[in-house]
């Protein structure tokens, strides 16, 4: 698809002035509610997002005798979250298919083992979509997780990747970027292990640059890892130090 | 509401503590949990407003699009309300779960800004008959903890505050239409008069007293409730859409002094409101300090 | 003429009927508020004293009414589903008012009979389409639970169970068995000790 | 009366139209000349001229209609059945749902009874909420369908008045009669009851005070609706729903004026009701008759099989249940 813009000036900066392999300025933090069991928020660039996790708890009337965790999804979107108004938050075939893509991910990281017979519910929230907002939901829903004390096997983080006119790859795609016509790709990775969970891409991508783009989102990932990684520290720590166990690491 | 389970004990206890006028949170009947407010979160809505009252965490965000008016009075704006109770309060509200408590959130607002005299539709207006402004107010609960109504009102009145609504200039074409051609220029617009927009002010009876801003839990132990809408004009507070929510009847004596509590509560809240909505519009200004939002 | 003998009273929902003291019991369709005893349903209001001094106050509402079937009430039903712990059945009509719409019954093994209540075997006690005479012990959340351990309780109308196109009701012979008149098969049941209609028609 | 109000087609050529074709801001006003108004301060404080039926209809248990003056209303109420969602089961209290209905010939404007039936529907749900005993049906729904045939103004006040005659004719517990009624103030006339054109007048023309703006910069052109619902043993006040823009002293005058008229129409429906209960007492002593004599022939019945001897085939045919205890 010919993108009417040049995604990539000549002297390698994009639209919103950042190198190609550069993310958008990430904010989060952890614990935003007292009524649900864990809860975060995280700001990537423009696109804010809140995730609730509920559970485990008793799996309500569903088929229970698989002995692994039932995880249940929804994905949601304010209605004024997007230029453009939408009227329904929910209950679209986008948020319907995004929660299914966010309980597959999610699957292959929660230890499933460890909670048989019982649910886990997580919610996620979009108060302000500007791309990547699959991505962001899946980090935000991530820390969450990790604010409910769910055992996770790691960090399971998500990163978009497109392709330039000049076939240079690029990292975490905007929505200015995303609608000017550039190739998507998102995966959802476990970065130490090097393992992919989900992959998803929004058009054709020629077979040998396919690897390269790849190859940049899951740097993406572990970038975004480190940053998820120090804000956890960081928000132990200040959960930490009123019980002053926080000299110990 | 989020079904608090509460045992008889404990609403004997809470009955008590509103007995002798000292609430299990140390509050008097009539004192509001500590607010906080904070605008311009939403970049992509033309009006945003975030409200977090102890616990009850609400988000709004106002859009606006052109729309024809209505017929009948073909020289008013129109608004339209819509609440989204999030799964994030509650698993009750996953999927159509708050559809309920969305409707009759959406139904006393409706009511309270119903009259023109509340909410001055003239200013939405363009092209009498032809173009008027539509806004549609977005309201998003993303946590419930107790006194709903006033939160959504609170959160509703600093959103119309925040809302830029771009200046529009109207040519007129050969034709006898006019075209509309609206400024993009983000600085170049005009705002809304929030002076007499309403207020709920929920007052709650418990045994038989009566107090304002009850929590999740006394608003399981009461039996019923006046959401008293209180608006300001020139001074003097009216009535614009007041009921009774709960499922209870009230004594008519209860019901006057309820609407004189609620009345002076809302003239109070109502004053409180605008100077916090003038401190935020100088920070919003150029020395104003990055958004806090939900970092805090 | 008129009918109303002088001492009924006519009542209706909100009327204060009399003082509450300690010897009078609340009665169907009254409600007792700071010291007085009020009507909740419009009818004649009557004071039957049954026990040495307690008087009981009901309002008795004339004609049809709605009813939903409240503990202690002898309710008719219709057997729907057996299990070996329970019956599942549909009341149809309580005390003597049929009900527009069924509600949900369930009566386990041990409600059955009163005496060797483990030794029940449903089977040999009820068969779906039988008509039960139960009584209600408590409300569940959504459904009834109902006893049989009474004489008076059990099945009162059975099918044999061949696949006749023509289904015959059974005949009680004794209090757990009952015979079909045409093919003579004696089936096992928990019989109610009641003089049901057909045994008297054919003995006239 | 023919009311056309402007169709989006074309205006139909030829026939005679009332004048109230299209009602522009200027035909309000000498619309409201027009009306015949009350004093300021309305003296007879009294509802129309109204006529109640319970149990009209014969394949419901719980049915009642009115006539509230021109507005005609039909309630029935449908037996309790299971609570189907699952949320609301939890309160230790029963759930009553209220679903309003118009007739398609009941008003004018259709655009907009899909919305007003919802709205009417929940302020009903919630006025009749404090008179159903509701802990009787506990986890069971109760569903009372209204259905308006006429509308004429006051629709809210009397469906709430229809709903209450028939939940006491269908024996659902309640703890009070209810009655409603509307008031409302438009330019500082009140109107009691006021007539549908009156109501929509009201909603048309709200404020637009500053048409006269010279007089109303002072005085604030109040405008406003008030429908009261209340229980009166113990001067409760069930529901009462306002609109519009009153200031308290014009509210709390409005609320008296309902509850006066709530007064008499009690005594109205007290009168309905007692007459009801008195002739389903004669029905039922009627019935009682003939079943007496039902009896009488299965007493002769059981006489003459003890005196043929037969005594025996009765006692046979129930022999002792050796599981059921000697008491």
């Amino acid at each position: 698809m010919a993108s009417n813009f040049e995604l990539l000036s000549e002297q390698g900066l994009r639209l919103d002035g950042r190198r190609p392999h550069e993310l958008r300025h990430i904010k989060c933090k952890l614990g935003v509610f007292e009524q649900p069991d864990g809860s975060a928020y995280m700001e990537q660039g423009n696109t804010k997002v809140l995730a609730a996790v509920y559970g485990p708890h008793q799996a309500k009337g569903k088929k229970t005798e698989s002995n692994d965790v039932i995880i249940n999804c929804q994905y949601s979107q304010a209605t004024f979250s997007t230029a453009e108004r939408k009227n329904r938050p929910r209950g679209d075939r986008k948020s319907l298919e995004f929660k299914m893509y966010l309980q597959q991910a999610l699957s292959a990281a929660i230890k499933s083992e460890l909670y048989p017979r019982s649910q886990i519910d997580i919610y996620v929230e979009v108060l302000q979509a500007d791309g990547a907002n699959y991505a962001v939901a899946l980090n935000a829903a991530t820390l969450a997780l990790i604010d409910a004390g769910i055992c996770l096997n790691e960090f399971i983080v998500a990163c978009t990747a497109s392709l330039s006119k000049s076939n240079i790859p690029l990292t975490d795609i905007s929505h200015f970027e995303e609608v000017s016509g550039g190739p998507k790709l998102t995966v959802a990775a476990l970065p130490t292990a090097e393992k992919i969970a989900f992959l998803e891409m929004s058009e054709r991508f020629h077979i040998d640059h396919l690897e390269t783009v790849i190859e940049t989102a899951m740097a993406g990932c572990r970038e975004i890892r480190d940053i998820l990684e120090a804000a956890v520290k960081e928000h132990l720590l200040h959960m930490g130090s009123a019980a002053d166990w926080a000299r110990v690491c | 509401m989020a079904y608090v389970a509460l045992s008889e004990a404990e609403k004997t206890y809470i009955l008590h503590g509103v007995e002798d006028d000292f609430r299990c949170d140390g509050r008097s009947r009539r004192d509001y949990r500590p607010m906080e407010l904070e605008t311009g979160l939403v970049s992509n809505a033309s009006g945003s407003a975030r409200l977090r009252l102890a616990n009850t965490d609400i988000l709004v965000g106002v859009k606006t699009e052109i729309d024809v008016p209505n017929p009948l009075t073909p020289e008013f704006g129109k608004l339209e309300f819509f609440v989204d109770c999030s799964a994030n309060a509650t698993p009750e509200f996953e999927g159509r779960g708050g559809s309920d408590l969305a409707q009759e959130l959406v139904l006393s607002l409706q009511n309270a800004y119903e009259s023109p005299l509340a909410f001055d539709y003239r200013t939405l207006c363009l092209i009498p008959g032809q173009q008027c402004w539509k806004l549609y107010i977005d309201i998003l609960i993303l946590e419930c903890g107790g006194n709903l109504h006033d939160a959504v009102s609170l959160a509703a009145k600093a959103a119309l505050f925040n809302t830029k609504l771009p200046r529009v200039t109207a040519t007129l074409l050969d034709a006898g239409i006019t075209d509309l051609i609206i400024s993009d220029n983000p600085y170049d617009c005009t705002r809304i008069g929030i002076e007499t927009v309403p207020l709920l002010v929920t007052v709650c009876k418990i045994g038989d007293y009566c107090l304002v801003d009850p929590s999740a839990e006394e608003e399981v132990c009461s039996t019923v409730s006046v959401v008293v809408s209180v608006s300001m004009r020139n001074g003097e507070p009216f009535l614009s859409g007041t009921h009774l929510t709960g499922g209870g009847a009230m004594h008519r004596d209860t019901m006057r002094n309820c609407l004189q509590l609620g009345l002076s509560i809302g003239e109070h809240l109502d004053k409180l409101l605008t100077k916090m909505l003038k401190l935020e519009q100088e920070r919003v200004g150029p020395k104003r300090p990055k958004t806090v939002g939900f970092l805090k | 003429m008129s009918a109303l003998a002088d001492e009924t009273i006519v009542c209706l929902p909100g009327e204060r009927l009399c003082r509450t003291e300690d010897n009078i019991v609340l009665g169907i369709g009254t409600y007792e508020q700071n010291g007085y005893i009020y009507a909740s349903k419009s009818g004649i209001v009557n004071i039957d004293d049954s026990g040495e001094n307690c008087q009981v106050v009901s309002v008795h509402k004339p004609g049809f009414h709605l009813t939903i079937p409240a503990t202690g009430d002898v309710v008719t039903a219709r057997v729907l589903v057996t299990t070996p712990k329970f019956v599942k059945c549909a009341i149809f009509c309580v005390r003597n008012v049929l009900l527009e719409s069924s509600y949900r019954g369930l009566l386990r093994k041990e409600d059955v009979r009163e005496t060797e209540k483990d030794r029940v075997d449903i089977y040999k006690s009820f068969k779906p389409g039988d008509v039960i005479l139960a009584r209600v012990i408590n409300q569940l959340d959504q459904s009834f639970l109902l006893t049989t351990a009474e004489n008076e309780l059990g099945v009162v109308i059975a099918y044999a169970s061949d696949a006749r196109k023509t289904r015959v009701p059974m005949v009680p012979v004794g209090w757990s068995e009952m015979q079909c008149p045409q093919t003579t098969i004696k089936e096992p049941r928990k019989v109610a000790k009641v003089l049901p209609e057909s045994s008297i028609n054919a003995v006239k | 009366m023919l009311r056309v109000t402007q169709t989006k087609n074309s205006l139909l050529d030829g026939a005679s139209i009332a004048e109230e074709l299209y009602t522009t801001p200027k035909d309000g006003e000498d619309f409201f000349e027009s009306l015949d108004k009350p004093e300021k301060e309305p003296t007879k404080l009294a509802p129309r001229n109204t006529f109640i039926r319970p149990g009209v209809l014969t394949t419901v248990r719980g049915s009642a209609y009115m006539e509230y003056g021109n507005t005609k209303v039909l309630a029935i109420v449908a037996p309790p059945k299971e609570l189907i969602r699952a949320s609301a089961r939890r309160m230790n209290m029963g759930v009553l749902n209220c679903y309003v209905n118009f007739a398609a010939f009941a008003t004018g404007d259709l655009e907009s009874v899909a919305e007003r039936e919802r709205h009417l529907g929940s302020m009903l749900t919630k006025a009749m909420e404090p008179v159903v005993c509701r802990t009787e049906f506990l986890n069971f729904q109760l569903d009372i369908r209204v259905l308006i045939l006429d509308d004429d103004g006051c629709l809210l006040s009397t469906a709430i008045n229809c709903c209450g005659v028939a939940l006491v004719e269908c024996g659902i517990s309640t703890y009070d009669l209810i009655t409603a009624s509307t008031a409302c103030i438009f330019r500082d006339h009140v109107f009691l009851n006021p007539s549908a054109k009156v109501e929509e007048l009201l909603w048309k023309h709200r404020g637009n005070s500053n048409t006269n703006a010279t007089s109303s910069t002072s005085s604030v052109q109040e405008h406003g609706l008030i429908i009261t619902a209340s229980m009166d043993t113990f001067e409760q006040i069930a529901q009462c729903q306002q609109c519009g823009y009153l200031s308290p002293a014009t509210y709390v005058k409005l609320l008296d004026y309902t509850l006066t008229i709530n007064k008499s129409l009690r005594q109205l429906i007290r009168g309905v009701l007692t007459k009801r209960v008195k002739e389903q007492h004669e029905l039922d002593l009627r019935e009682k008759a003939e079943s007496a004599l039902e009896d009488q022939r299965l007493e002769d019945i059981i006489e003459k099989l003890k005196k043929q001897g037969l005594d025996e085939f009765i006692q046979s045919n129930i022999k002792e249940d050796p599981y059921v205890k000697r008491i």
